[in-house]
C-alpha cells in the first residue's frame, strides 16, 4: 500500500496539447487533487507534441520519433520516476512507441539512431502511466475513501473509458469491461451506473471531418447512459470529454431528445470529493449540464458539507 | 596437407549466395521443414538440411568442418526445452553450442554465421522465417572464406 | 664416417623442450650414439647446413624435426631434411600440431610486429624499425628469414611419415622411435606413436571417476586443494585426459596437474579443441537455458583451455581476417 | 559386401513425384549430374519412383547392374524410406543401403526459383551419394510385444475403441479421469442429422465396457508416467479415491438421499453448473460405473470431521463408504497406448463482446445441450435463468473458430449442432430463432437435407459474424432485450436484432493439459495444440512415436461418427501391431568400440535411458542395444571417438558436409 510508505514516490507529468487546451480542466483539477492527495509532479521539461493521431496517421515514423523524444527526456530527468500522461491519445502513442521499438527492430533502430543523433539517451527505461492506472495502484482505493472530505448528493454517474487507454494495452485497466472508475468513484461515495457502451466509440476526430457520424455514435452514447439512469458521464480523455460535452445541444435539436447532462473528468470528481478547491477544478468550464454541476457541487450546502 | 575449399556450385555463380548448412533433428525441426513444405511456404533457397536423429548428435567438429569446408553459416534446429523426443538431447547440444559461440567469436567468425533454434514439429513458418532471416544477415556480411592459411600458404611457401 | 644409420635432430619454432626429451635420454644416448650416426643437431652439435647439403638425397635414415613452422627458413631447413631423410618425424607436439607457437595464429604478422617492436612498454623503437628479410649497409647485405602472417604444422609443409607426439614426448619415446625405425617392422605411414586411446586409459586416478559426473561448477587449480589420487575432473578441474592420446604415462596427473592435452586427439578425431569442448561442455549439470549458461562462463578462455597446443592443426587453423560487424 | 574400396556401385533415382517435383525441379538434369558422380553405375529420373513401377525399376537394376547402394531423392524420408528399403530387400540388397534425398518437402515445395532449387537438389544428391558409399549392411532387432492396450480416455472414441481391441480378445486397461466414462457425448440429447436419442445409443456401450471380462476399467484416474518403448511401455496410473469401495457400491443410491444436506450446494459440473448436486453423488442417472462418489470439498466430514454420517447409517451393511480411501498408484505393462483423451469446448468468456458471463441470458451451446436434455437441470424445458421461456433466440456461430483472435481452425461440428439446437429450441418453444453463420459447413451424410429442412421449419439464417451482444437499447422494442448487432451480408447492411436468449456456438479447442499429455508419451501438436498424426492422410491415426495411436477429438474436431470410425482405426492399428507378436526396431543404435575406449565415462550421464554401463573388469563403457533409443547425444560427446552411431557415422556427416558443400 502507497500509504505506508514513508515518503511519496513522484511523477513526471506530461501534459501534452490536449491539457493546455481544450482538457484545461482536465489539468486544472488532476493538479488539484494530487496537491490534496500529496502526489508530487513535475512537468516534464522541454515536452514536445506527443506525435498522436492524426500525425500518427500521415507519418509514422516522424510520430515514433517525437514520442521518443519526449521518453528519453523523461528518462533523462533522471529518479527513474515514472511518466504521467492524462490525455488518452499522448499516453497510447508514447507507450505504442515503447512497444514497436521492442516488437520491430527496423523501428527500434531508426529510433534509436533518431536519438543518437540528437545526443539524447535511449528510452526504454522510463515507464508510461496514466492517472486512472497510476491512482487506482499507487494511491489504491482505500487511501482515497479515506481521503474523502465531502459529501455526494448529485445524481448517479456512466463511467466512460473510451477506447485509448485500454486497448490494445490493457494495462490501464481491462480492454473490455473496464470498472476501475466505478470502483474509485463509489469509493468516495459518488454512485456509477452499469454502462455498456463504456469503451463503444466517441466518433473521435469524426465529429470534425464527418461530422453526421460523429454526432450519432455520441447521440447512442448519451441516449444509453440517460436511459442506465445517468445524470452525468464522466471521462478519462480531453477528446472524449469534448465530444460528449459539447454537441449535446446539436444533438438535442437533431433527434428532438433532451440531453444536457454534465460530463466530468475523473480528476474533476474525486478533486471535489476529497475537498478540492471549486474554483480549482475547472468545472466552470463544462458546456453542459451547467445547473447539476452548480447544484451539485458549487452551491453552499454542497460544498460545505463536510463529513 | 588440409585440402583447398574449391566451389563450383551453379548457386554461386552471379551475386554472392550464403550457403548455410543446417542440422535438424528428426522428430521437431526436420518434420516443421516437411510441414513448410506440405503448407506450400517459399524460403530461400540457400540451406542445405543434413539430417540427425537429435541435435545432441550434433558434434562440434561438424560445425567447424561445415564452415572451413565452405559454408557461409550453419544453422542448429532441435526441439524446444522440455519437448526433446530423447529427453535431454537438446540441453545438451545447448551446452556445447554455449561454448562453441565463443570460440567462434575468438576465431573471428560473426555471430550470426551460426544459430541454434528450438522449432517444434508444429512450427513450419519458423522455418522459412529463421532460414529467410538468416541467409539475409549472412547475405550481409558476405562469403566466410575460410581458406585463408591454405592460400597463403601455397603463394608463401612458392 | 661409419656406416651406421645417419640420423638428424633439427628444432624449428620451438621452446628447446624436445631437445630436452632426447638429451635426457642420459646415459641411455650412449646406447643409442651407438647404434646411430648424428649427422645435425644444432643444439648439441657443430654441424652446418651446407654439411646436409653436400650429402646424397636419401642418405639420412630418420630426421626427428620438432617445433612449427614460423619463418621461411625453418620451411627451408624443413624441405632440405625431407629431400635426405628415408622418414621424417614431426617430432612433438609443435611439430605436430601446432603446439603452442600456434597460438600466435590468433594475430596475423601485422598485429604481432606492432606489439614485438612497438607496444610493449620496454620497447623503443621511435623510427618504426621492423625485421626486414634483406637489408643494406654501407655496401654490406643482411638477410633474414621471412616471418609468416600463419604458424603451419611440419606437415603442412612437408610430408610427414610419422608422428611422435608430447610436449615434449618423454624420454624413452625418442630412443623407443629409433629403436622401432631400425627394428624395420614400420606401422602405416603417418602413425602417431603412440598408442590410440585415450589418456584415462593409463590414468592412476581412473578408478576414482564417478560413474555419472556432471559439474554444478568448473573450477581453476588455484581454487581447490586438489586431493592427489582423486580424479581431477571429479574434483571439478577441467582435465583434458578424456580427449587426449595416451602414452604420456600420466606424468602431469603424477604431479598433481590435470591434463592440457599436449598428445593431441586419438586417431578418429578430427579436430582435438572441438571434440574436448563438446566433453567437457555436455557435462555441465543443468537443462535450463540460463544456469546452463551460468555454469559454462566459468570455462576460462575456451580456445586457450581446448587448442592450447593444437590451434594449426584445427579445422580452422588461424583468427578469420578482417572481421564485419555484425548486421 | 563391398565397402568404400572403390568396387561401391551406386544406382541413383530422382522422383517427378508427378509434378510436385518435376514442375520445379529440373530432374532429368539432376540424373544426368549424378550421373557423373564417382560410384554412380546407374542414374534415372522417373515420374513416380514410389509406383510399383518405381520400385521395380529399382530391383531391376540392382540385378542387372549389381548395384550395391542405391540413392532415392523423392518426398521426406519419413514417408517413403520404408517403401524403398523394401524395395532393396526384394532385390536381396540390404535395406540399409539405401539413402533418400528430401527435394520434395525440402526443395521444389518450398522453393520457386527453378535454377536455385535444382542445384539444392544437385547438392543434396551429391551429398547422398558420397555418404551412401560408407553406408554398412544392418539388421533390425526384433523385440517382444505385450499383447495388452492402454486406452487413455472413456469417451466415444476410448470407448469404442476399447470395446473392438476387447471383443478381439486383447487385455484392455481404460482409463478416465472423471467419474464416469460417457465424455461429451453422454451430456447431448439428440445427435444431428439423424436425431437420435445421445444416451439410448451411447448406454448400452458404456455398460458393456463396464461388463466385458476383457476390460479392466479405471475412472478418477490419469496417467501419471509413461517409460519403455513400442510393444514394451511401462505405465503408471494414479488413481484418486472416490472413498467408495467399488465393490460394495451397489449403485442405490441411498446415500444420496440421507445426506445430510437436504438439497444439493455445490454446482453441477455435469450440467455445466446449471444446477447444484450434494457432496455425495452421482454424476448423471446412466453414469459408469453406476456408482456414487464424494467431493472432499464440500463434504462436511472431510471439513470439519464432525458430520453425523447419516450416508453411513443409510449405507449400513454394505459399509461401501470409505472416508480413509486412499490415492493409489497401478503400474501396468501394455504393448500398445490408444490416446482419447478428447477435447475442451472454447471459454466463451475469452470474447468479451458477446457478453458471456455479464449477460445471464446468454448461454453456451453445451449450457443448451443439457437444457434440452430430459435428464438435465431443467427436465428438459428450455428456460431462461428467471423461468421464463424465450421469444426469440440467437445463435451465433463460430465462436472461437475461424477466428484470428481465438482458433484460426472450423471446429467443424458447430453448424450442424446449432442447426440440431435451433430445431430442438424451436421444437420446444416456439420461438423465433435466428442463426448467425460465416458459411454454413453441411458436408456429411444427411448432413444438407436436415439444413434445407431446418429452413422450410422456419429458422431464420443470418450471413454475417456477429459484432456483439448488448442490453443497450435504442428504442422501445429493444427494451429489456439483448441486442446483437450485425452486419447481413446477404441484405447488406447492418442489423440490431433483439432476441432474449443467446446461444454462443462455441469451438472444440485441445483438451487444457494437451500439452503435459503430450510430452507424457513423447509425441508431437499440430499448429493449434490437437495431437499431431503421422501423416495426415497415410497414417492419419498413428504418431511418430511407434505404438501410440490417437482416436477422436484430440487429434482434431469431428463429429461422433467420424470419431467412432477413427478409433475403431486406432484399435485395428493396435491389433495390427501386437498380433504382430513383436516388433523391428531400427538399427540407428550406438555401440562402443571397445579396443578403443579409454573409459573415461564421459557418455554415461549423458544417456537419459542409463543404456549405457561400466564394466569394471574390462574397463570400458557399454552400450545395451535393446534400451538405446538412437539419439546419439553419447556419440557427439565421446572425447576419443570410440562410439559409433549406426546409420549416423561420424564419416558418414562428414561426406554428406563435404557433399552439399560441393567440395571436391
Amino acid at each position: 500500500m502507497s500509504t505506508t510508505k514513508p515518503t511519496q514516490k513522484s511523477y513526471l507529468y506530461f501534459p501534452g496539447c490536449s491539457l493546455r487546451a481544450t482538457g484545461k480542466a482536465y489539468e486544472e483539477s488532476m493538479l488539484e487533487l494530487f496537491q490534496r492527495l500529496e502526489v508530487p509532479l513535475e512537468e516534464l521539461d522541454d515536452w514536445n507534441c506527443c506525435g498522436a493521431t492524426s500525425y500518427m496517421a500521415i507519418d509514422e515514423d516522424s510520430a515514433f520519433m517525437l514520442s521518443a523524444r519526449n521518453l528519453s527526456l523523461a528518462h533523462q530527468a533522471g529518479g527513474g520516476r515514472d511518466l504521467l500522461a492524462p490525455c488518452a491519445a499522448c499516453y497510447l502513442v508514447l507507450r505504442k512507441t515503447q512497444d514497436y521499438a521492442q516488437k520491430y527492430p527496423s523501428i527500434g533502430r531508426e529510433v534509436a539512431d533518431s536519438l543518437k543523433t540528437a545526443h539524447l539517451p535511449a528510452m526504454n527505461s522510463v515507464k508510461v502511466r496514466h492517472p486512472l492506472e497510476m491512482l487506482y495502484n499507487d494511491v489504491g482505493v482505500e487511501k482515497l475513501r479515506g481521503k474523502v472530505a465531502r459529501h455526494w448528493h448529485g445524481g448517479h454517474i456512466a463511467c466512460y473509458y473510451g477506447c485509448q487507454t485500454v486497448r490494445p494495452y490493457s494495462e490501464v485497466d481491462k480492454a473490455y469491461n473496464p470498472t476501475r472508475m466505478d470502483e474509485l468513484l463509489r469509493a468516495v461515495g459518488i454512485p456509477t451506473v452499469d454502462y455498456s457502451l463504456k469503451t463503444k466509440c466517441c466518433g473521435g476526430s469524426l465529429t470534425g471531418t464527418i461530422h453526421d457520424v460523429g454526432i450519432r455514435l455520441n447521440y447512442v452514447l448519451l441516449k444509453e447512459a440517460v436511459r442506465k439512469g445517468a445524470q452525468a458521464i464522466v471521462t478519462i480523455c480531453p477528446l472524449c470529454q469534448f465530444n460528449l460535452d459539447t454537441y449535446q445541444s446539436e444533438i438535442s435539436k437533431q433527434t428532438k431528445e433532451h440531453f444536457d447532462i454534465p460530463v466530468f473528468y475523473l480528476t474533476q470528481l474525486l478533486g471535489w470529493a476529497v475537498g478540492g478547491d471549486v474554483d480549482k477544478l475547472g468545472l466552470q468550464r463544462g458546456v453542459s449540464g451547467r445547473k447539476a454541476i452548480k447544484d451539485w457541487m458549487m452551491s453552499h450546502e454542497g460544498v460545505e458539507s463536510y463529513v | 596437407m588440409p585440402e583447398l575449399v574449391q566451389i563450383s556450385s551453379p548457386v554461386e555463380e552471379g551475386p554472392f549466395e550464403p550457403r548455410i548448412v543446417a542440422f535438424f533433428c528428426n522428430w521437431c525441426t526436420y518434420l516443421a521443414a516437411d510441414l513448410a513444405g506440405t503448407s506450400r511456404l517459399k524460403y530461400a533457397p540457400n540451406i542445405r538440411v543434413i539430417r540427425v536423429m537429435c541435435s545432441g548428435r550434433v558434434d562440434p567438429q561438424f560445425i567447424l568442418d561445415a564452415l572451413a569446408k565452405g559454408a557461409d553459416g550453419v544453422l542448429i534446429g532441435g526441439c524446444h526445452p522440455g519437448d526433446c523426443h530423447y529427453q535431454e538431447g537438446n540441453y545438451k547440444a545447448y551446452r556445447r553450442v554455449v561454448v562453441l559461440k565463443r570460440m567462434l567469436h575468438d576465431w573471428g567468425i560473426e555471430e550470426d554465421r551460426f544459430r541454434l533454434e528450438w522449432i517444434s514439429a508444429a512450427e513450419g513458418d519458423k522455418v522459412r522465417t529463421v532460414v529467410n532471416d538468416m541467409v539475409e544477415k549472412v547475405r550481409a556480411l558476405g562469403p566466410l572464406k575460410l581458406g585463408v592459411p591454405q592460400e597463403e600458404f601455397a603463394e608463401e611457401m612458392a | 664416417m661409419s656406416d651406421k644409420p645417419k640420423v638428424a635432430f633439427y628444432w624449428c619454432a620451438s621452446c628447446g623442450g624436445c631437445e630436452e626429451a632426447v638429451v635426457d635420454l642420459a646415459e641411455k644416448i650412449l646406447d643409442v650414439v651407438g647404434l646411430i650416426d648424428i649427422v645435425l643437431w644444432p643444439v648439441a652439435m657443430d654441424f652446418k647446413r651446407k654439411d646436409i647439403e653436400a650429402m646424397a638425397d636419401g642418405s639420412i635414415t630418420a630426421s626427428f624435426i620438432n617445433g612449427a613452422i614460423r619463418t621461411t627458413e625453418q620451411a627451408e631447413m624443413a624441405h632440405l631434411l625431407r629431400r635426405k631423410s628415408q622418414f621424417v618425424l614431426a617430432f612433438g607436439a609443435c611439430a605436430q600440431l601446432g603446439g603452442i607457437p600456434g597460438l600466435a595464429n590468433f594475430w596475423n604478422r601485422e598485429e604481432i610486429f606492432q606489439t614485438v617492436y612497438q607496444e610493449t612498454p620496454t620497447t623503443n623503437n621511435p623510427a618504426n624499425t621492423r625485421p626486414e628479410q634483406v637489408s643494406h649497409d654501407n655496401g654490406h647485405t643482411l638477410t633474414l628469414p621471412g616471418f609468416y602472417n600463419t604458424v603451419f604444422t611440419l606437415a603442412e609443409v612437408i610430408d610427414v611419415d610419422y608422428y611422435v607426439p608430447g610436449c615434449p614426448p618423454t624420454p624413452k619415446m625418442p630412443a623407443d622411435t629409433v629403436t622401432t625405425l631400425l627394428s624395420g617392422k614400420l606401422p602405416p605411414k603417418g602413425t602417431v606413436l603412440a598408442p590410440d586411446q585415450a589418456l584415462c586409459e593409463e590414468c592412476p586416478r581412473k578408478d576414482s571417476k564417478p560413474d555419472k559426473l556432471l559439474l554444478k561448477e568448473y573450477k581453476r587449480p588455484h581454487q581447490v586443494l586438489i586431493e592427489e589420487d582423486k580424479c581431477l575432473l571429479a574434483q571439478g578441474i577441467i582435465c583434458l585426459g578424456p580427449a587426449t592420446r595416451a602414452g604420456c604415462e600420466a606424468r602431469c596427473i603424477g604431479g598433481n596437474m590435470a591434463c592440457t592435452g599436449c598428445f593431441g586427439p586419438t586417431s578418429r578425431v578430427l579436430d582435438y579443441g572441438a571434440k574436448a569442448m563438446s566433453a567437457i561442455a555436455s557435462i555441465a549439470d543443468s537443462n535450463d537455458e540460463r544456469e546452463i549458461e551460468k555454469i559454462l562462463a566459468k570455462i576460462p578462455d575456451p580456445m586457450g583451455t581446448f587448442y592450447r597446443y593444437s590451434l594449426p592443426a584445427s579445422l580452422i587453423p588461424r583468427k578469420k581476417t578482417e572481421v564485419k560487424a555484425n548486421a | 559386401m563391398s565397402n568404400s574400396n572403390g568396387t561401391v556401385r551406386i544406382g541413383v533415382y530422382i522422383c517427378h513425384c508427378g509434378s510436385n517435383i518435376g514442375a520445379v525441379v529440373n530432374c532429368p538434369a539432376v540424373a544426368e549430374y549424378a550421373a557423373g558422380l564417382p560410384h554412380v553405375a546407374v542414374s534415372r529420373d522417373y515420374k513416380y519412383m514410389c509406383s510399383d513401377p518405381g520400385q521395380e525399376l529399382i530391383i531391376q537394376d540392382i540385378r542387372e547392374h549389381k548395384l550395391d547402394r542405391v540413392v532415392v531423392a523423392s518426398c521426406s524420408p519419413l514417408l517413403h524410406e520404408h517403401t524403398f528399403r523394401e524395395a532393396l530387400a526384394h532385390a536381396g540388397l540390404n535395406s540399409f543401403f539405401l539413402q533418400m534425398v528430401n527435394i520434395r518437402e525440402h526443395d521444389s515445395w518450398v522453393h520457386s526459383d527453378h535454377a536455385a532449387a535444382t542445384a539444392k537438389a544437385q547438392d543434396l544428391v551429391r551429398a547422398a551419394v558420397r555418404r551412401v558409399v560408407l553406408h554398412k549392411p544392418l539388421e533390425r532387432r526384433q523385440v517382444d510385444i505385450d499383447a495388452s492396450v492402454l486406452v487413455v480416455g472413456g469417451g466415444i472414441a476410448g470407448i469404442h475403441a476399447a470395446l473392438t481391441l476387447a471383443n478381439a480378445g486383447k487385455k484392455v486397461y481404460l482409463v478416465e479421469r472423471e467419474p464416469s466414462i460417457g465424455g461429451h457425448m453422454a451430456k447431448f440429447d439428440k445427435t444431428f442429422p439423424t436425431m437420435d436419442c445421445a444416451a439410448c445409443i451411447l448406454t448400452p456401450k458404456m455398460t458393456q465396457v463396464r461388463s466385458h471380462k476383457n476390460i479392466t476399467l479405471w475412472t478418477l484416474s490419469e496417467v501419471s508416467q509413461v517409460s519403455g518403448y513400442v510393444g514394451n511401455y511401462e505405465v503408471k496410473v494414479k488413481r484418486w479415491p472416490r472413498y467408495i469401495l467399488e465393490d460394495a457400491c451397489i449403485g442405490c443410491q441411498e446415500c444420496i438421499e440421507a445426506c445430510v444436506f437436504k438439497q444439493g450446494k455445490t454446482e453441477d459440473e455435469f450440467n455445466e453448473k446449471l444446477s447444484k448436486r450434494k457432496p455425495i453423488y452421482i454424476p448423471f442417472p446412466q453414469a459408469v460405473p453406476q456408482m456414487v462418489l464424494i467431493d472432499p470439498d464440500n463434504c462436511i466430514q472431510f471439513k470439519s470431521g464432525r458430520c453425523k454420517k447419516t450416508c453411513v447409517e443409510a449405507c449400513g451393511e454394505r459399509k461401501a463408504i470409505r472416508f480413509d480411501q486412499q490415492e493409489a498408484i497401478e503400474t501396468i505393462k501394455v504393448g500398445a497406448i490408444i490416446l482419447a483423451t478428447g477435447f475442451k469446448t472454447f471459454d466463451a468468456k475469452r470474447i468479451p463482446d458477446y457478453g458471456y458471463g455479464v449477460y445471464p441470458n446468454v448461454y453456451t451451446s453445451l449450457e443448451v445441450e443439457r437444457l434440452v436434455n430430459a435428464s438435465g437441470p431443467t427436465a428438459g424445458e428450455i428456460v431462461l435463468r428467471d423461468g421464463s421461456t424465450p421469444k426469440a433466440v440467437g445463435i451465433i456461430h463460430c465462436v472461437g473458430s475461424r477466428d484470428e483472435r481465438t482458433n484460426r481452425h472450423c471446429s467443424r461440428v458447430c453448424c450442424m449442432y446449432s442447426l440440431k439446437l435451433a430445431h430442438l429450441i424451436k421444437e420446444h418453444t416456439g420461438a423465433e430463432v435466428f442463426n448467425f453463420y460465416i458459411d454454413m459447413r453441411t458436408p456429411g451424410k444427411g448432413f444438407e437435407e436436415f439444413y434445407q429442412q431446418l429452413l422450410n421449419e422456419g429458422v431464420h439464417m443470418v450471413r454475417g459474424r456477429v459484432a456483439e451482444v448488448a442490453d443497450w437499447a435504442l428504442d422501445p422494442s429493444e427494451e429489456g432485450k439483448l441486442v446483437l448487432r450485425v452486419e447481413d451480408t446477404l441484405a447488406g447492411f447492418a442489423r440490431r436484432i433483439p432476441v432474449d436468449m443467446v446461444v454462443l456456438s462455441v469451438g472444440l479447442e485441445p483438451q487444457e493439459d494437451a500439452d503435459e499429455v503430450r510430452r507424457l508419451f513423447n509425441i508431437s501438436c499440430s499448429p493449434g495444440g490437437f495431437f499431431l498424426e503421422r501423416h495426415p492422410k497415410l497414417a492419419p491415426v498413428s504418431t511418430f512415436t511407434d505404438g501410440i495411436f490417437l482416436a477422436g477429438c484430440c487429434q482434431g474436431p469431428k463429429d461422433i461418427p467420424d470419431t467412432v470410425a477413427q478409433a475403431g482405426a486406432a484399435a485395428a492399428e493396435a491389433l495390427a501391431l501386437i498380433d504382430a507378436g513383436h516388433v523391428e526396431m531400427e538399427p540407428n543404435t550406438a555401440h562402443v568400440i571397445e579396443e578403443e575406449c579409454s573409459g573415461c565415462k564421459t557418455c554415461l550421464p549423458m544417456c537419459p535411458y542409463s543404456a549405457i554401463t561400466f564394466k569394471e573388469e574390462e574397463h570400458h563403457a557399454w552400450i545395451n542395444e535393446v534400451l538405446c533409443k538412437g539419439c546419439g547425444t553419447c556419440v557427439a560427446a565421446c572425447p576419443s571417438g570410440s562410439i559409433v552411431q549406426n546409420l549416423f557415422e561420424d564419416e558418414e556427416i562428414y561426406e554428406e558436409i563435404k557433399g552439399v558443400l560441393n567440395y571436391a
